[in-house]
């Protein structure tokens, strides 16, 4: 933008940030709204998204643009998806159209509304924020960006930062095992060259009719039986 | 990284010459090899596709579109799509008599045709009037040009017809008319086959195509625009008016054919022993006689005589006995409008004298056979000469000794001029 | 681009005015300079691939058929848009907007010539990747509001293929990150300066004998943070001829062929399995947006891999330009946006030859390539490239006295750490593709199958 | 330049993540669907985000903290989901339901 600067471009600015914190403080809350009370809950995840991107959005404005762009990145693109997946492998066919909320979600209504109304609200308004001072003008504050946040990664977080590495491995790890926990009762599917091996190794066991040592057969059967037990 | 390929070549001579086997074994590729080798390949058909165009079989790049309507595949000379007809590039005459052999094969009967006939008299003539195929349900089989005796429909490499007009698929003669020399073009070696029998066959048809009948419709005001120009040119001759058909041109005939029959008799090896071709030849030449008679007592129409030189003998005296047996049925059923032939127009069984004389020959010996055809032949001299002309008498000489061939000339020789004497006295008498 | 407008029209309006039109103005231009190359993409890609056929593709309208993909476009105007009674209205409808509108965005960032750089954004990398991520959401929407089996099928194929080749594709890309120091796209081609393998470290010996025809200012790059220093530059110190680069780049642009649903890894729109995948209930202008969306997908992973790896708009020639000076920037910057422009057509180029050239893949082949070669390919690289930048800009400090390189010249650290991480990536290389060519054994229980059967 | 600690005051943003909250919160305790309930659980850790990201950036702008804990937040929200999408396939698969109120086995 250069250093051209003039009164109404902060005014008009500070006007459009406001605004547009208005629009994205809506598409937030009325997606987040839809998402809790539409019925169908494909559309209730994809209101969700919405609704992520709003809070990226959000980020964005913020000046935490790393945040903002890692918001889409891992909700959007991996966690939306994910929700995504999980419906339509676990597709209530018959149930997807009943009521989708609990018999008695009034209760469920009053908790949270007056959480809001009674605790965050009064709490937020009345209390005195010690806002720093703001920087002087012509002087863009400093904001921690991307490099700021690697660098803690490495040195003052090193510990959490590689905490969250072993909890997200864990969780894949685990993820995969309770998701493809069935795929091993699965019986293999041949291919036809195992299928024609296979009947040939059948018909070879048959032909030598000739009967093993005794012994050896013993040990085989108790084998087999200790593995069946 | 290198692409070892055990190669073994096998080499083996079959009835389509030597056969190369190679046996390029397992290649053994390192792992992206095999993925590169198919880039560069591509790459080749790539490179080359800018620059070249597929040609050869043996090419193995290189664009191998054709575009289609600027750019066309030469047709074979085998490819058939829609029949179509011929006709003379000089004469215009159509090469189609309408013996309806396409007709009757047609395995869809998309053909349908009309015989054209002599304004004048209403007879039948071996020509076509119209014809029609309708290409809409044309299944290109090609049988109607297989079947066709005279080379007459032929099929065609043309293929672009499509259209939103059905009916205009179904053709009539004009449409359908091509020049011998179309056809030639496009197959050559096809019709270097069957050109000259068919032009023998055309100059045969031609003579018995009264006026521009058989004419192709192209070709009509041309062809007219030709001969009255040759009219203008040399007017003494004046050939080929049917009133004419004077008696000295049907005795010019005659003995024509009658030469053309002692050739066909002197070809034979063995003239003397072997008697059946002789005998034959002689019938021929008989009812030729009996023909030529016919006409020239005052049939008075049309030159029928058709054009069976080039036929095998005894095919052709089958064919002429019949004809001659034709002709003096029709003559006897259109009343007979010359006087002198009331009485064998009366009896039927009279009035077939040539035909009457053909199969009782057969088991004759070959002289006998010959005098009975001079006979019979002068008989009928005769009996056309209704004025009871005396020179009939000396169409009958015995010439039991001669060798049959001269016999057969002898008869033909009587027999004309038995014509010719009949003729001049009609003639005469008409005068 | 704010500035060119405010000279020109700077008294009649107000300074926002100004502000927003300029960024309207560069929205548009990027825009139709992406739709611009859409068109072409797409007559090339038919030409081209038909030439690869030993066919000769669309030539009747216009010259050398160029107005076909105009009159491709009239029949997607003209044709009756379909929705199946069954479909889920909303979402059918909004699916190909939200497949789009994220692959439009992505073109915010690229910068396409020196000095037309519509947005520095300083996390430009990750946003190109999580915006190029969302489109699968459009994706999803258009699968399931289809309401039909394939176009399921093909969503969930789509998806699961764009998420997983999304791990090699930004483990690619970090070795840019850790070589450039940053995830700002505009400083990339920047860093590309210099000559092919020894980059910018070439320095000239005394200031006042070099040409600036061939030495020029190098303020950032990895050799020398602090101060500029001149080099020799002629354009082409791309990364991709290091071997950290050349590898990141294969693996970059062999994850963005299947982000792409480039030929290879097609599987989404398998129209031989599945009919279209996903778009199999769009006609019309729908199926055309997702159509649009495909290939400025591909033009956008084009750009980015040509940013990242191949210098960007770097050339030989444009610094040479930019230092005359004077109206000669604006020549060099035209010079430079061409050379990214021919950049993507190259690899745009070698996309169409890979779908000329392969079949498609299974889709367990298409899992084993990326996690079992591309993601360790990658995740060597990024060793390979730390080591890079240490071998070239640590001190002996950094390294904690390990290793001592500050007597050496820049291009004989450079030098170095080129033949280190050669060696290291050519071992691995030949490592992980050995270990994935091992044949595999034929395993099964027989006394369990022969009891089966 | 302008930025938002001008234009917006810190008790609206803070508003709205506790609203975005209590949405949340609504959605996790009224669904029946189990991934309805996962979807309200991850519209409260987003509203948890915001609130972080507006203290880092009203009050501390040039300290990481905010930020910081705000990308573990979203790493925990990942491995949640993850996680949690896994057990509802498991559950699904071995009940044919996704229905939280029918999953009751250890129920006394």
């Amino acid at each position: 933008m250069g250093q051209y600067q003039s009164p109404c471009l902060v005014l008009c600015m500070n006007t459009l940030i406001t605004v547009l914190f208005l629009i994205f403080a809506a598409l937030i809350l009325t997606s987040a709204i839809m998402t809790v009370t539409v019925k169908n809950i494909v559309h209730a995840a994809l209101w969700l998204i919405s609704s992520f991107f709003g809070v990226g959005a959000l980020y964005l404005l913020m000046e935490a643009e790393f945040l903002g762009v890692a918001q889409v990145l891992i909700y959007v693109g991996a966690v939306s998806i994910l929700i995504l997946f999980a419906i339509m492998l676990t597709r209530d066919l018959e149930g997807s159209q009943n009521r989708q909320l609990t018999p008695r979600w009034w209760i469920a209504l009053i908790v949270p509304a007056a959480l809001f109304g009674l605790l965050i609200v009064p709490t937020v308004m009345t209390h005195a924020w010690q806002l720093p001072p703001p920087p002087p003008a012509g002087q863009p504050p400093a904001i921690s960006g991307a490099q700021q946040i690697g660098t803690a990664f490495m040195r003052e977080y090193f510990l959490p930062f590689q905490v969250a590495a072993i909890l997200l491995t864990v969780a894949m790890i685990g993820a995969i095992v309770i998701a493809f926990e069935e795929r091993e009762r699965r019986r293999r599917v041949l291919t036809l060259v195992e299928q024609v091996r296979l009947r040939q190794r059948q018909q070879q066991r048959q032909q030598p009719a000739p009967r093993p040592e005794p012994a050896a057969t013993a040990v085989q059967t108790s084998e087999a039986t200790g593995g069946e037990t | 990284m290198t692409t070892e390929i055990q190669t073994e070549t096998t080499e083996a001579q079959t009835t389509r010459g030597k056969v190369y086997v190679i046996d390029r074994g397992r290649t053994k590729l390192r792992a992206g090899q095999g993925l590169l080798t198919g880039l560069e390949v591509v790459f080749r058909h790539f490179r080359d596709a800018l620059t070249r165009k597929l040609e050869k079989p043996s090419q193995q790049t290189g664009v191998f579109t054709v575009q289609y309507p600027e750019e066309r595949l030469k047709l074979p000379e085998a490819f058939r799509n829609f029949p179509i007809l011929l006709y003379d590039d000089e004469t215009g005459q159509e090469l189609c008599t309408s013996c309806f052999q396409c007709q009757r094969i047609c395995p869809p009967q998309v053909i349908h045709m009309t015989q054209a006939r002599d304004p004048a008299t209403g007879k039948p003539v071996p020509a076509v009037a119209e014809f029609l195929i309708e290409y809409d349900a044309c299944m290109s089989c090609g049988l109607c040009a297989e079947v066709c005796p005279f080379d007459a429909i032929k099929m065609d490499h043309e293929f672009e017809y499509s259209t939103d007009v059905h009916g205009g698929l179904t053709l009539n003669k004009e449409a359908l008319n091509r020049p011998i020399s179309y056809y030639e073009k496009i197959a050559p070696t096809f019709w270097a086959e069957v050109k000259d029998s068919a032009m023998k066959k055309l100059q045969g048809n031609m003579k018995r195509r009264p006026d521009l009948i058989g004419v192709a419709p192209q070709m009509v005001e041309k062809i007219r625009a030709q001969r009255a120009a040759a009219a203008a040119q040399a007017p003494s001759p004046t050939p080929a008016t049917p009133e004419a058909a004077p008696a000295d041109k049907a005795a010019r005939l005659a003995a024509a054919r009658a030469r053309a029959a002692e050739k066909a008799a002197e070809a034979t090896p063995e003239p003397a022993p072997d008697s059946a071709p002789i005998d034959k030849a002689a019938r021929l030449a008989a009812i030729r006689a009996a023909n030529a008679a016919k006409k020239a007592e005052g049939a008075a129409d049309e030159v029928a005589a058709p054009a069976t030189d080039s036929a095998p003998t005894d095919k052709a005296a089958r064919l002429a006995a019949i004809r001659a047996a034709n002709a003096a049925k029709k003559a006897a059923a259109e009343g007979a409008p010359a006087a002198g032939s009331a009485d064998f127009a009366s009896t039927p069984s009279d009035a077939a004298p040539a035909a009457d004389a053909a199969p009782p020959a057969s088991g004759m010996p070959a002289d006998k056979a010959a005098r009975l055809a001079a006979i019979r032949a002068a008989d009928a001299a005769k009996k056309a000469a209704a004025e009871g002309a005396a020179p009939a008498s000396d169409a009958a000489p015995p010439a039991s000794g001669m060798p049959a061939d001269k016999a057969a000339r002898l008869a033909a020789i009587r027999a004309a001029n038995a014509a010719k004497k009949a003729a001049a006295q009609r003639d005469g008498s008409e005068e | 681009m704010t500035d060119i407008l405010r000279s020109w029209i700077g008294g009649a309006l107000p300074d926002w005015l100004i502000v927003l039109i300029a960024y309207l103005l560069v929205t548009t231009i990027v825009l139709f300079y992406a739709v611009g190359n859409f068109i072409m993409m797409v007559w090339a890609e038919r030409r081209v691939v038909a030439r690869m056929q030993d066919r000769l593709g669309p030539n009747r309208v216009g010259p050398a058929g160029l107005l076909q993909p105009i009159a491709d476009a009239v029949k997607m105007f003209t044709k009756e848009d379909i929705v199946p009674r069954n479909a889920d209205r909303w979402v059918h409808l909004l699916a190909p907007i939200v497949a789009l509108a994220p692959v439009a965005m992505m073109l915010a960032v690229i910068p396409w010539g020196r000095g037309w750089e519509p947005v520095d954004l300083n996390v430009a990398l990750l946003y190109m990747v999580a915006v190029s991520a969302v489109s699968g959401v459009g994706l999803m929407m258009a699968g399931w509001g289809s309401n039909n089996k394939f176009a399921l099928l093909g969503a969930m194929r789509a998806v699961a293929q764009l998420v997983s080749y999304e791990i090699p594709a930004v483990t690619a890309l970090l070795t840019v990150v850790i070589l450039a120091g940053g995830m700002s796209l505009l400083e990339l081609p920047y860093m590309q300066a210099g000559v092919p393998i020894m980059g910018a470290t070439i320095l000239c010996g005394d200031p006042a004998g070099c040409s600036p025809l061939l030495y020029s200012t190098i303020t950032s790059f990895p050799g020398s943070p602090n101060e500029p220093v001149q080099a020799l530059d002629l354009g082409l110190g791309w990364w991709v001829f290091t071997p950290v680069g050349f590898l990141g780049f294969l693996v970059f642009f062999i994850a963005a062929l299947a982000e792409g649903e480039r030929t290879p890894f097609d599987i989404p729109e398998a129209d031989s399995e599945i009919v279209a995948g996903y778009m199999t209930e769009y006609s019309g202008m729908k199926f055309a947006t997702f159509y649009i969306a495909q290939y400025i997908l591909n033009f956008a992973l084009s750009a980015l891999a040509a940013t990242a790896f191949l210098g960007g708009w770097q050339g030989p020639g444009v610094a040479a330009l930019a230092n005359m000076g004077g109206p000669w920037v604006h020549v060099a910057a035209a010079l430079s946006a061409f050379y990214l422009l021919a950049k993507i057509w190259i690899l745009f180029f070698v996309m169409i030859w890979l779908r000329g050239a392969f079949p498609r893949l299974r889709v367990d082949q298409l899992m084993d390539f990326a996690w079992k070669l591309l993601l360790p390919l990658a995740l060597v690289n990024i060793v390979s490239a730390s080591l890079m930048v240490g071998l070239t800009q640590w001190t002996s400090a950094q390294w904690g006295g390990l290793i001592s390189l500050d007597g050496f010249a820049p291009w004989q650290r450079q030098l170095i750490a080129v033949l280190v991480t050669a060696i290291i990536n050519i071992a691995a290389a030949y490592w992980i593709l050995a270990i994935n060519q091992r044949p595999k054994q034929v395993e099964w229980d027989e006394e369990e199958l022969i009891a089966a059967s | 330049m302008p930025s938002m600690t001008e234009a917006v005051p810190l008790p609206w943003v803070l508003t709205l993540a506790g609203a975005l909250f209590c949405v949340g919160l609504f959605g996790a305790l009224s669904r029946r669907n189990t991934v309805g309930i996962l979807l309200g659980i991850e519209l409260m850790l987003n509203a948890v985000n915001i609130n972080l990201i507006a203290f880092w950036r009203y009050l501390e702008p040039n300290v990481v903290a905010g930020q910081t804990f705000a990308l573990f937040v979203i790493t925990v929200a990942a491995a949640e989901a993850a996680v949690g999408l896994a057990m509802i396939i498991a559950i699904y698969r071995a009940r044919q339901t996704v229905n939280a109120d029918e999953v009751d086995s250890l129920r006394g």
